[in-house]
This record gives structure tokens, sequence and C-alpha cells, in this order.
């Protein structure tokens, strides 16, 4: 957990400077988005909370609604 | 300037992560490990129960090289030991002798895997999918079944070698060197099993005891019924089952005659298989074999020039190659085991036809016939053209 | 909006399909036990298969040779159409890197380092891909011939040198299992590794090919990769003969067991570094193509800052992804065969359909001889 | 920790903020002295110099009287040691002594009296007139000697320089079996000659520079026009005038001030003490710098495949060449992966050493008390200052120490039981493969250490990381505009790389580096023997 934190933090460290810098808000928005969106997962994934993968989803409606499947 | 910085920021946290979570989980050093050069299965007394013991190389006596002699004390200290244990599959007994001994085992350079008699009768293939799964074994491992307990044939010495069960293997080598199917490794036993009609062969290994010394030897080979061991073919019987199964490399053929007996050298030997179909639908084996031989030993043949013996040997030899063959092939038909591989042969060749025939193949074995062609060629005489008290006459 | 500075050879290109192509025989175990002794006739269909499909691809690089897939989608189907047809191929790219990083991660524990966590190995990985992928596109292909030529000739090495362990017979009986097994197999095989060929649309624009050059080195590098991935199966049935079907790693278990000299017979720790070689071109090439589509699809014009975040996303999906391995098999065998062609075939032919409808590659035509012209 | 940490952080942000507020240093003082002009008063002028330069001793002021009947006053400044005694008395002070019939103001203006003295009296073919005292404080301490005389306001330079110089001898670190021996030396005119002597051609350019504040080093930039990529000879000479610093000692700065990759472990910029290497590299299309007092030549875009390239490679014929250059690579990759495969052979994968190789080795190993990993590590270390030790003393004690050092403790330790002989047997291996390619053994050793890291951490696995990560390091790296490893990944033409072909093979040359003229010879076919009806007399 502890290691999680510290990697994504010099992730920030790393990356951040260099979006600040050529400041266009586009790409501030989305580094925010994905950075978040990234940290949430791994964050769930290290405390072991399971997370239905999108694949399941898939693998469900073929197998159930459209009976569909070798 | 600043890309320069965050490489080192890069680094910095490859470094972290490696570090902290790496922990060098797979690492054994050679001294914390027992390299186990041999194994046995041996049936145990209650029901149910394997008992699986393992030859380990004694890392003590291990040094023949270097300074061993010192440490070592001379040849007769035995430079392997046994462990055994018994349990109801082979991983929880392989897991037990690690608890009590004082380093991890190391299956990789297992050489050989020996059954015991009764194990081999009650049925091995249960015991196998350990070694298939397992990721240390390996595949190219020699199997043999033992003539009483797997674990004494472990426990004899050989003579030539400082660990028995590299010796053993170098016995199935070399015997391996005549026909490549008098030793079987793990893969071509599972690839027989796999096969449903054909029954492996498996060489069977006995302790013979002399006056003094006890030493090993490779006698026949087990016939085995799905995984179940059912008989055994003589040293005879085996070689007519290698003319079948051709590619024969090497070996000595004896021919026995009125005006003499000899010997006579396989130089190489190449047969041709295919199956006739008689109208009612059953198949006829008919087998083209060709024998390349040089004449290794004459005795007797007096008064008979070379050309007039070389006939002769070569009509001998065509009999004694067809008795050895259907000597064999006659036992076999007798368990109805069909160790030749014929059914898997009319599958792969007539897979329609194989459909019908396949559920009476077991009747349909015993009484199947086998038409042999054979076709000798004798090359040459060695290094002398004719022997002492044979006439001067045409060579050939 | 052109991020991409560097451009490759068309040599390189062609060499990155190959070598593309050729990692992926190390995932034969999912159409092997299906068509256990035809899987080589299999392979050979699916060839044939996805002839057509390669020609879709390459019309539609024809048809707007200055830009990528995500670009093509935006002109074709407006902005908004564009951007959700975009969105489909960009998560199809996430997911099949995270499949390939999971599949490593899975193939070198099992080989090598059984008792470490996958996590570990997988994280230093994608740190590896992600610092390949920092420097572009032509550090990401730059090897690609190097690995094809050794990989080969080690191919060509191991053929040699077990020889005396294959059997003839275990190629019969040919066409002998039931039709149904035939398809799946074809299919299973258009999916995974040729119908993947869809990601090359993304850098294809940076190629500098002569005019019609593109079909050559197209088609060479697809017929050339899927003739090494016969090679690897044919060399597999031959010496593992009808017990191919248990094995879930078929290729890696033959190198278990190929012995050079009597004496000199593990040798499977060696090969296992050339195909992880192989495994790392194709998961950062994978990465670089689904970095490359995000930002063109955020309409960003650098990826740089995107490579840890994606990175870490990367490896949490492919942790997430599957329960067990048993459960990623049965899913490539089930479903993908009708899960990915939405992306590998519909799709690009419904883009290629409508910008046809729509004349747009004439109009793409005139315009580009205007710019010749001025 | 914390202090280092955020030292580190103030001084990323500080080298941030500095870059763009601070204007660029001061001017220095001692250009104050350019200014500065000739009086005319001989004493003055000459007390001024002796306050400039200060009392040292070799730096001599000669004042003498000359003309008719010795009315004009002149003086002599110069250093002793830098000039020729010879040139000194024989051409400059002799005429202007002999000389009787000069007569001082008969003649209109001093001008006229200056040139007679130029053209006629001094004999020596580099005489220039200067106004400031810089300048002739400049010319002097770099060799010339300065006339001055009372009343004019001109000084005249004599070029003068000759001062001891090492004879041209075969250099230590690249010796050849097959080749020209001679090597550059310290003085900047001889290495000049020595390449003029070796390219005779029209467009070979050496153009002058001067850098450093207080050494003024001399150095030339050499290229020959054509051949060499106009715009990387714009890049060389751009980065070389944009060096700032006060000394250049050794060629070795230079490299380092205008190298692409500082940050690098590999060397993009190659150097060699041969004028014929120097000189071929140059033919290839490369500019080579030149620099006063150092041996080594520097030569600009360096590709990864030069340094496994030696000159012996074009001298002999090219079966044996490519077979040499291709051990050179196999000795690298030796050199660099054999400790950590023989690390991760014994703690990670034992199974693929043999059986009875591998009872062997732990029966070697039983008693060693340090874990693989630690053994290579001290191993490594040993042999590393064993052979800096080899190098550092002079030169009989020095390759005494190497071998008896090795021999002695290897020896000792396998016995003692504390290291396993076949560890010593890799390191030794190790150490012999590293001298196989000279030019990379610093990037050896240091990737040595790394690649020895990752296989205790990660096994076979580790390897193959450090592999890659070494090859994308090396595509990364690019040398003045010229990819770093061009002809090693099979995308330009594989001539010169991996193998040699022959030489009338090898029409073209180098694609990535050379400019307009790309061809070194017109056929590519191979020397046809003289037919037999050519006429014997052809050739004598």
């Amino acid at each position: 957990m502890i290691i999680l934190i510290i990697v994504f933090i010099i992730m920030l460290m790393i990356d951040l400077p260099s979006v600040i810098r050529n400041g266009k808000k586009k790409i501030l928005i989305a580094y925010g988005l994905i950075f978040t969106f990234s940290f949430t997962i791994c964050l769930l994934l290290a405390l072991e909370i399971n997370i239905k993968s999108p694949l399941m989803f898939v693998d469900e409606f073929y197998k159930n609604i459209l009976h569909f499947s070798y | 300037m600043l890309n320069k910085f965050k490489k080192f920021l890069f680094l910095l946290m490859v470094f972290i992560l490696v570090f902290t979570a790496s922990g060098c989980y797979d690492i054994r050093e050679l001294d914390s490990l027992y390299i186990v050069t041999g194994m046995a299965m041996d049936k145990a007394e209650q029901p149910g129960l394997i008992e699986v013991s393992v030859q380990i190389a004694k890392p003590g006596a291990l040094g023949s090289g270097g300074g061993g002699d010192k440490k070592g004390g001379g040849g007769e200290e035995k430079a392997t030991i046994i462990i055994d244990s018994v349990k109801r599959n082979v991983i929880e007994a392989l897991e037990a002798l690690r608890h009590d001994s004082s380093r991890t085992l190391f299956m990789h350079h297992n050489q050989v895997l020996i059954f015991g008699r009764e194990q081999a009768e009650a049925g091995i293939l249960p015991y196998l999918d350990a070694s298939m799964r397992d990721q240390e074994t390996r595949l190219e491992v020699m199997v043999l079944v033992a003539d009483e307990k797997a674990k004494d044939v472990l426990n004899t010495e050989i003579k030539a070698e400082k660990y028995s069960a590299v010796g053993i293997r170098r016995m199935v080598d070399n015997k391996r060197s005549i026909s490549k199917f008098f030793g079987i490794d793990l893969l071509t036993l599972v690839s027989k099993l796999t096969e449903e009609t054909t029954s492996p062969l498996l060489p069977i290994i006995k302790i013979v005891e002399e006056e003094d010394l006890t030493r090993l030897s490779l006698t026949g080979m087990a016939v085995f019924k799905k995984d179940k061991m059912i008989g055994k073919i003589t040293e005879y019987q085996l070689r007519g089952y290698s003319w079948v199964m051709g590619e024969l490399k090497s070996g000595y053929l004896p021919v026995k005659l009125k005006q003499g007996s000899s010997v006579m050298y396989v130089k190489s030997s190449k047969n041709k298989l295919n199956t006739i179909f008689k109208p009612d639908g059953k198949p006829i084996m008919s087998m083209e074999i060709e024998g390349v031989f040089s004449v290794g030993e004459l005795m007797g043949f007096e008064e008979m020039d070379t050309k007039q013996i070389v006939d002769e040997l070569k009509k001998g030899a065509e009999q004694a190659i067809r008795k050895e063959i259907m000597s064999c092939f006659k036992s076999v038909q007798s368990m109805k085991a069909d160790i030749y591989g014929f059914g898997d042969y009319i599958n792969k060749h007539h897979p329609k036809k194989w459909k019908t025939l396949k559920p009476q193949w077991e009747e349909l074995f015993p009484s199947l016939e086998l038409d042999l062609k054979i076709k000798v060629e004798i090359k040459d005489t060695g290094k002398i053209l004719q022997s002492p008290q044979m006439e001067i006459g045409r060579l050939s | 909006m052109n991020i991409e500075k560097s451009r490759i050879s068309p040599l390189q290109f062609m060499f990155a399909i190959m070598c593309f192509i050729r990692s992926s025989s190390l995932l034969s175990s999912f159409f092997t036990p299906i068509v256990n002794q035809d899987s080589w006739l299999v392979i050979i269909f699916g060839m044939i298969v996805s002839l057509p499909v390669l020609w879709i691809y390459i019309s539609l690089s024809k048809a707007f040779p200055k830009s990528n897939l995500i670009e093509i989608n935006d002109l074709v189907f407006g902005r908004i159409g564009g951007k959700i047809i975009s969105a489909f191929y960009l998560w199809f790219f996430f997911t099949l890197t995270a499949l390939n990083l999971r599949d490593l991660g899975i193939f070198v524990g099992k080989s090598t380092m059984s008792k470490t966590p996958p996590v570990l190995i997988i994280i230093v990985f994608i740190l590896l891909c992600a610092w390949a992928v920092y420097y572009g596109l032509e550090v990401v292909t730059r090897y690609g011939i190097v690995f094809i030529l050794i990989s080969s000739a080690i191919l060509l090495l191991s053929f040699l040198v077990s020889i005396n362990i294959m059997h003839r017979e275990s190629f019969l009986p040919i066409l002998n299992q039931p039709l149904k097994s035939y398809i799946q197999g074809t299919n299973i095989i258009t999916m995974i590794p040729f119908g993947e060929l869809v990601v090359f649309l993304m850098i294809v624009p940076y190629v500098d090919f002569k005019q019609k050059k593109l079909v050559r080195y197209f088609m060479g590098g697809f017929l050339l990769g899927g003739l090494l991935l016969l090679a690897v199966i044919l060399r597999d049935l031959a010496i593992l003969g009808n017990t191919l079907k248990y094995f879930s790693l078929p290729s890696f278990e033959t190198l278990r067991i190929i012995r050079l000299f009597d004496s000199l017979g593990h040798m499977e720790i060696l090969f296992a570094i050339l195909l992880i070689i192989l495994l790392f071109f194709k998961v950062t090439l994978l990465f670089y193509i689904s970095l490359l589509a995000l930002s063109y699809w955020l309409k960003i014009e650098t990826f740089r800052p995107f490579i840890l975040p994606v990175a870490a996303l990367l490896v949490a999906y492919s942790f997430i992804m599957f329960e067990s391995s048993m459960q990623q098999t049965a899913f490539a065998r089930e479903i993908i065969p009708f899960f990915w062609p939405i992306f590998e075939m519909l799709l690009p032919f419904i883009t290629l359909i409508v910008a046809y409808i729509r004349e747009l590659p004439k109009k793409n035509r005139e315009k580009e001889k205007e710019d010749v012209k001025v | 920790m914390f202090k280092y940490i955020n030292k580190k952080l103030r001084y990323g942000f500080f080298r941030l903020t500095e870059q763009n507020n601070h204007p660029p240093k001061p001017e220095d003082d001692s250009k104050k002295t350019q200014e500065t002009l000739i009086s005319g008063n001989l004493t003055a002028d000459l007390e001024y110099i002796r306050k400039l330069l200060g009392t040292s001793s070799d730096i001599k002021m000669h004042e003498f009287r000359y003309g008719e009947d010795f009315q004009l006053k002149g003086a002599l400044v110069f250093v002793d040691g830098l000039v020729s005694n010879e040139i000194l008395t024989e051409s400059i002070m002799k005429p202007l002594i002999m000389n009787r019939n000069l007569s001082p103001f008969q003649t209109s203006s001093m001008q006229k009296t200056l040139d007679t003295v130029r053209q006629t009296i001094l004999c020596s073919g580099d005489i220039t007139e200067k106004y400031t005292i810089g300048e002739l404080v400049e010319s002097c301490l770099s060799g010339d000697t300065v006339f001055l005389s009372e009343g004019f306001d001109k000084a005249l330079i004599i070029s003068s320089k000759g001062w001891e110089k090492r004879s041209i001898t075969e250099p230590q670190t690249e010796s050849v079996v097959r080749g020209p021996r001679e090597g550059f030396t310290e003085n900047f005119r001889t290495n000049t000659a020595l390449i003029r002597r070796r390219i005779k051609s029209a467009n070979l350019r050496l153009d002058h520079m001067s850098i450093g504040e207080k050494t003024d080093t001399n150095v030339c930039v050499a290229y020959i026009d054509g051949v060499a990529d106009p715009n990387i000879v714009d890049t060389v000479k751009a980065r070389l005038k944009s060096i700032n610093t006060d000394a250049i000692m050794d060629s070795g700065y230079i490299e380092q001030y205008i190298e692409d990759h500082p940050f690098s472990l590999f060397p993009t910029v190659g150097y060699s003490e041969k004028p014929d290497v120097i000189t071929a590299r140059m033919l290839e299309g490369r500019v080579a710098i030149i620099s006063d007092g150092s041996p080594f030549v520097t030569t600009a875009p360096m590709l990864l495949l030069e340094s496994f390239q030696t000159s012996e490679d074009y001298y002999i014929r090219p079966y044996f060449a490519s077979l040499l250059r291709i051990f050179r690579y196999l000795a690298f990759i030796i050199t660099v992966s054999a400790p950590a495969f023989f690390i991760a052979l014994t703690t990670y994968h034992q199974e693929l050493i043999p059986t009875t190789l591998l009872l062997t080795i732990i029966s070697a190993r039983e008693g060693t008390p340090f874990p693989a990993t630690l053994e290579a590590i001290i191993l490594i270390l040993s042999f590393e200052i064993l052979r800096e030790a080899g190098v550092r003393l002079p030169r009989p004690l020095g390759q005494a120490i190497s071998i008896v050092g090795a021999l002695v403790m290897g020896e000792a330790a396998v016995t003692a039981g504390l290291v396993g002989a076949p560890m010593v047997i890799t390191i030794a291996i190790t150490a012999v493969a590293e001298f196989a390619v000279p030019d990379q053994s610093e990037a050896a050793s240091i990737l040595r250490i790394i690649f020895l890291v990752l296989a205790s951490v990660l096994g076979a696995y580790g390897i193959a990381l450090g592999f890659l990560g070494v090859l994308i390091h090396l595509a990364s790296l690019k040398s003045f505009g010229v990819p770093y490893c061009t002809n090693l990944t099979f995308n330009h033409n594989m001539q010169d790389s991996y193998i040699r072909m022959p030489l009338w093979f090898m029409s073209k040359r180098p694609k990535a580096i050379v400019g307009q003229d790309k061809t070194r010879n017109k056929t590519n076919t191979p020397p046809s023997p003289l037919s037999k009806n050519s006429s014997p007399e052809e050739n004598p």
C-alpha cells in the first residue's frame, strides 16, 4: 500500500512539472482524469477489492443473452 | 536540462520498485539443494498409498574431482542417499521429504523413474500426472519397471558410476543405441497411453546377486494394458519386436544351420508397413523388412566356398528373423496387448475404417494376421574373405 | 496535428508485423487442443481466411494515406460519430495490451520464476516498455529486424537439433476432426494473431511508403509472419505428437525436451529469454499504439505525460481481467472468436463502406493533388 | 536522507531559475589591457610589460643598439624555452646587429625603417605588426619574439616557436600488428602536419580556433570539404565556440563539453592516437578536432560500431578481419553478461548446468561462506583494483603486480575456500574479454555491475530486461544528429559493421554521416589480375 502511494507520488513529480509548464488547459484536465482513474483502480487492486472485469460483462452478455458461443 | 532530472526520478522509481517489491523469491543457493538423481515408486502395504523413494547425490562425497579423495575416503562409501516416505500421492510424499531434510529437493536433474512390480501391476497412470504437471520434473526422464521393489534397485551400487541412477540411465542409453524402442522416456510413454489401443512397453531392471557383488541388468520389457502391467517379453522376443518397429541401428542375429552356425551384425534395417483389408473388412498387416547384415562369426561350414555360405546364411537369417518376430507376435497376441501400435497405425492411415474396427479391436487383435516379406542382404564378411577350413572358391 | 515526428522505413514496418505475429506463437495453446494434429492446417486456413480482412485494412489505409485510424474515423463519421467509434478502438487497444502483459506475466511465472508474484514481473516489464515508448516510434520499431533474424536463426537451430526426436506419423490422420472444431480453430487464429494487425493501421501514415509499395510490405510481413508461426507449430507437433493437447505452453515444452549434446540438455531458459524479448517488442508496440490513439482521440499533441499513469492502469487492468488462466483460455476459445471481429472486421468494413458512399477517397485524392501542386 | 533530498530539489529548482534570469558573467578585467597602445618610449613600454608579466624568470627582455653606428635602441621580448635559440640568434639578433647601414631618421618616417627591418634585415617567414601591448603579451607567451624600438609606436612579432618536442613514437594504447606505427604527439603543428601528410587533397580544411580563458589552447577543426556533412561541421564548430571554461588541458575536456548525452554510459565522441585512424574516419565523413598539448585527436560523430573496429581490420584480408570483429562483439557481450549469467545459473536456473558439472560446482562451493552474488561482487572489485594498480604503477612494476596479483590471490582464495573456483574462472574470462574492446571498457565495467545486480534480483529474466534496457538506451542515443547504432540494426548497408566486406566492394561511404561526395572507389568489382596478353614492359 505505502509503496503504491510512494510510486504514484513519484509519478506525479515526474509528469506534473512538464504538464504545468506547457500550461494548455486540455492536457491538464486529461492528465488529471487519467491519473485519478488509474490511481483509484490501483488502490482498489491493492486493497483486494475485486472489480468485475469488462471482459466478464461481455462473457455474460454472450453466454446468457445471445447463447452464442462455441 | 529538465528531462535529465526527470530521467533521474524515473530511475529512482525503478530502483525503489525493484528492490522493495522484489526480495528475490526464487533464489536457491547451491548449497541449499539436494540434487535428486533417481526416483522410485513402490506399492505400500496399506492399500491406496504409495512409497516414493528418492536418490540424492550426497553433497559431502561429491568431491570426486578436486579435494574429494581426502574427504570422500575412497570408493566404497556410497555417494548417494535414499530417502523415502509413504503418502497417498506423489507431491504430498515429496513435500514430506522436504520437511525432514535440511535442503530442498531439486528435481530437474532426475534421470530415472522406476516403478515397482506390484505398483506396475496396480496401474501407473495416476502417478504420472504429478511429473507432467510439476514445473521441475522433466519429460525426458527414463521410465523403468523394477523386477521386485524399485527402492532396492536404487540402493544397489554400480561399479563404473558414482551415482547408480546416472548409471542406470547410461545402461538404458546404451541399449537404445541398438534401437530407439528399447528405452522409453516419459513423453513417449504418455503419448502411447493417449493412443487408446496401443499398450506401452517398459524395460525391466533386475537385481542380479552373484557370490559377493550385486549388479543390475536390463532383461526384457514389461507389457502394459492401458496402464497396468500384464506380462513380460523376453530378450529374444524383444529382438522380434524391434524388427517389426524398424530402424534397428545395430545388434546381432544368431543363425543356426545344418552346415554350421554363425552370428551376423545388423548394419541397418528398414521396414514398410501397410494394411490390406479383406473383403469382410478384417485387416491384414503386411510388412516388408529389409535387413542389411555383415558376417560376424562363422562356425562349421566345412568345404563350402563363400558364395554358398552367403546364400545359405541369407536363407537362414530369413528364417531366424521370421521366428523371432512370430514368437514375439504370438505371445503378445495371447496377452491381447497391441504393443506394435497397429491399431493406431490403422487409425492414422485409414481413419474411416478405424471407426468401425475400433470397438472390436480387443477381439480382432488376437486373430490378426501378419504376413512378412523379409529381404536380407549381406554386405561384407569382415576382415577375412574366407576362414581357414573353408574351400577356396567363388566369392559371390 | 501530427505528433509523430519520427518516420520509420517500410522494411522496419514489415519486420514489425512479422515480430508481432511471431511473438503470439506462445498462445498456440488456445487452438491446439481443439484441432490437435491438424493445427498446422488450421493456421493455413486462418491465413487464407484473414486475407480479405487484410484487404480491408490495406484499402482503408490506401484511401487515407496521410491519416491514422482515429483520424479516419473522424473524417468518415464526423466529429461525434468518429469519437464513439474511436472509443471502441481505444478500449480494444488497451485490452490487447493488457492481455499481452498478462500473457507475459504467466509465461515468465510458469517458465522461470514460479515463486515470484506476477505483479513484480509485470511492473518491471511495463516500466521498461514505458522507457522505450518515451523515445517514440523510431526506438520502438528499430530492433524488429534484429529480433526476427535472431529468432528465426534459433528456430532453425531448434529444428536441426530435434530432427531425431520428431515422429513423422504425428501429422496423420489429416482432416479427421469434426468440422466444428476446424471452424472454431480457424476463427481463433484469424482473431488472435492475424486479426490484431488492425493496430498497424495506426502507424501506417508514419511509414514513408513510396506510392503503391504499402501492399507489398503489409502482405509480405503478414505472410512471412504466418510462415514463421507455421514453422513453430510444425516443430511442436512433430516433437510432441498426440500429447500436444495436454500442455498449456506447447512451444515452451518442446524447448524443454531439445537436447544439444547428451549432457547439455535443459536449455529452455535461453529460449525463454528470446521469447521474452519478442513479447517485449509486441507489448511495447501495442502500448505505443494505444498511447498514440489516446492522444489523437483527446486531440492532444504529446502523449509523454500520459505514459506512466496509463502504464499503472494497464498493470491494474491486466490483473483484474481474469481470475485464473483457465478462465482466460476458455474466454479466448469461446468468446473472442465472436467478440473481436466487431473491432477487427466489422468496424473497419463499415468505415470503408461509408467512406466509399461519401466518395471521400476521391475528394481526398484531389485534395492531395492540390497540395502537391501548390 | 531528507537533507540530501531537499538539497537535490533546491539544486534542481535553482538550476531551473538560474537559466532564465541571471545575466552572463561580467566582463573579465584582463581584457582592459587590450586598449593600451605602444607609447614609443621604450623603457616605459618595457616597464609596463614587466608589470603585466610579473618577475617570472623565464621572460627575457634584451635591450640592444643597432643600425648605423648603433644610434637606434631596440629591445627583444621573448620567453626563454618557448623560443628556439637558434632562430633567435641566427635570423633575428645577428642580422640586426651586423647590418650597419640603417641610418636613424635620415630616411623619412618610422614606418619605412620598420619595413626595411622587416623585409631586408630579419630573415624569418612570419612577421606581423601589432599596436597594442595585449597582443604583444599574448604572442610573446605563445612562443614568438617581440621586437620593440625606440620611437616606433608599432612592434614586430617574429614567429620563433621551437621548444623541445616529443618525437613521434608508437602509441601505447593502440598497438597494432600490421599497419603504420606513428602516433600523434603533444605538439599542435606536428599533429596537423601528420594529417596533412596523409591527406594531400586540396579540400582538406583545418579551421583554427582557440578555447579556454587561461590556457587559450589552439584547437583546429579538421574535415574534408564535400565528404563531411556541412551541418555536422557547423554543429561541431558551434559547440566548440560555446565552451567557456578557463582551461583545456587535454582533448578529453573538449570531448566532455561537446558530447550529446553527458548522462549516458556510452561515449558519443570517438578519439584515437593514430593519424591513419583519424584520417580514415575523416574520409568516412567525420570531423576531427585536434587540440594543442594532447596526443589524442577526437572525431565528432561517433557510432557504436567504431569502438569494435580497429585500424588493423582494414590492413589484413577480409576473412580474418571479419572473424576478429565477430570475436570482439562476442567479447563485449561476454564481458558484460558473464558474471551475471553465472550468478543466474547458480542461484536461479541450476537445471541448465549439466548434471556432472553441477555436482562438481556444488562440491567446489561446498565450504564457501558468501552467497554467490556477494562472492561475484568481491571478485569484480578486486579485479578492478588490480587493473587500476597495474596501470598506475611504472611500466615494469605494473605488469608484474597485475599478473602476480591475479594468480596468487585467485589461487589462495580458492584453496582457502573463500571463493569457489568456477567463479574465479568466470571473472578471469570477463577480465580478459574486457581488454578486447578497449574503447567501451568504461561502459562495460559499469554495465557488468548493473547486470550482476539484476541477475541476483530477477535471475535470467533480469538479464533479459537489462539487455533490452541497454538496447533502448542505445537506440535513443544520437551523436551529432547521427543515430548511435545506425549500421548495427540492418537498416543501412551493413558492409562494415558485423563483418568487413572486401575493400574493393565497399564503394560507398557510410550513408548516415557522409556529405555530398558519397563514392569511395568507382567500381565495386574484384581486382582482376593482369590478363596474360598485357605486355610485360608496362610494369617493370
